[in-house]
């Protein structure tokens, strides 16, 4: 299924892009974010992370959904 | 009611304190962050906060709702700038009405304590020796 | 340097926050008393803050010069009206620069308990009832 | 020995003056404010108050100095 990823601050700089459209045949986002950090180089692993599906924070065990804009959050830095 | 708010721009205190004004409020605290010049030792030349914005308002208004359930206070306000940022400047700003100054105090502190802690915003440091990097900082311990 | 003032007119914040901003600064906390309009339950219509000034000005420096010595902070100041003041006028204003929050924000706590405490100011309330008291508080217990 | 005593907030209404000068012969500034207690109807014991003398916080069993000021602090309610 299609669906499109977010990227932010250091995840951002190491994909080179702040988001792209990805086919994704994975069961959970944890799978999805191991996929893509393969792909990418990411340092953080999904334990340092949240994840967020279409502007709410969501499960690591969550399934993907066609057409939702899931956006992995590196560990904030406000204040 | 609008309670947080990300800012691209300079924002002015005053009339943000003047929401909080209230016959019934004994108390006002309020906390400002500001760009230092120095962070672990290093001398920092200027930062830019990046804000997953969508997330970043849904999460400082909850944690606003949350600090007005927890604390017997009146009301409460945040704001976060976002974007290029010099030594000096204001980086954000809570504000914080009670009857007393203890619950004052204690949801000023409860809201930026969250702020860092939750809401989707990330500091990238540019220091005078000309390297630059993103806070990624270690969360703090979850039982 | 003088950090602590008793004000016989309404004061503006803005100058005496300017005077603490700081490039080594990266927190800031303040702390306003404002007039409120009610007190154990009764309808308050006003009020009038009488000093005894020079030992309220005395006083006062040496709280500010121990909150400076106690915590980690960068500088400090406060400031308390004297005279009439109406239902939601300022009363009292702190305001503490620091690298850090936690000092910060210990800071201007120490520094309104303190003053609160110690600093030889006496409130007299006028009620709606027509009824007006000097307000002398028991002090807390001392070991 | 003659010296000039202020009293404020509650103290000043039950006194009816902001100072006077007082003729004292005590050994202490207690013992002093109990005379002066006796003689305005005080409604507060001297264990309320705190003392100072020319403008410092004293002690209630300093010695009265002629030509001093003492000033009776009762309780502070500022802030």
């Amino acid at each position: 299924m299609s669906l499109t990823v977010l990227y932010f601050a250091s995840l951002r700089d190491a994909a080179g892009v702040a988001s792209e459209s990805v086919d994704a045949d994975n069961a959970d986002l944890r799978g999805l974010y191991e996929t893509l950090r393969e792909r990418h180089g990411f340092a953080l692993p999904a334990e340092r992370l949240r994840v967020a599906v279409d502007g709410a924070f969501a499960r690591w065990d969550d399934a993907p959904r066609a057409g939702s804009e899931v956006a992995f959050i590196p560990p904030v830095s406000g204040g | 009611m609008k309670r947080f708010a990300l800012s691209p721009q300079p924002f002015e205190i005053a009339p943000l304190r003047e929401q909080l004004l209230s016959a019934h409020a004994g108390a006002y605290a309020s906390f400002e962050g500001w760009v230092r010049d120095h962070h672990g030792g290093r001398a920092v030349a200027g930062l830019r906060y990046e804000s997953y914005a969508a997330l970043a308002d849904s999460e400082g208004e909850r944690i606003l709702g949350e600090a007005i359930e927890r604390f017997a206070i009146v009301d409460a306000r945040c704001v976060h700038r976002v974007g290029d940022l010099a030594i000096g400047e204001l980086a954000v700003w809570v504000g914080v009405s009670a009857a007393h100054r203890d619950a004052a105090f204690a949801a000023c502190r409860f809201i930026i304590d969250e702020t860092k802690g939750r809401v989707p915003i990330w500091k990238h440091e540019r220091y005078a020796d000309g390297d630059a990097d993103w806070l990624h900082p270690e969360p703090p311990e979850v039982s």
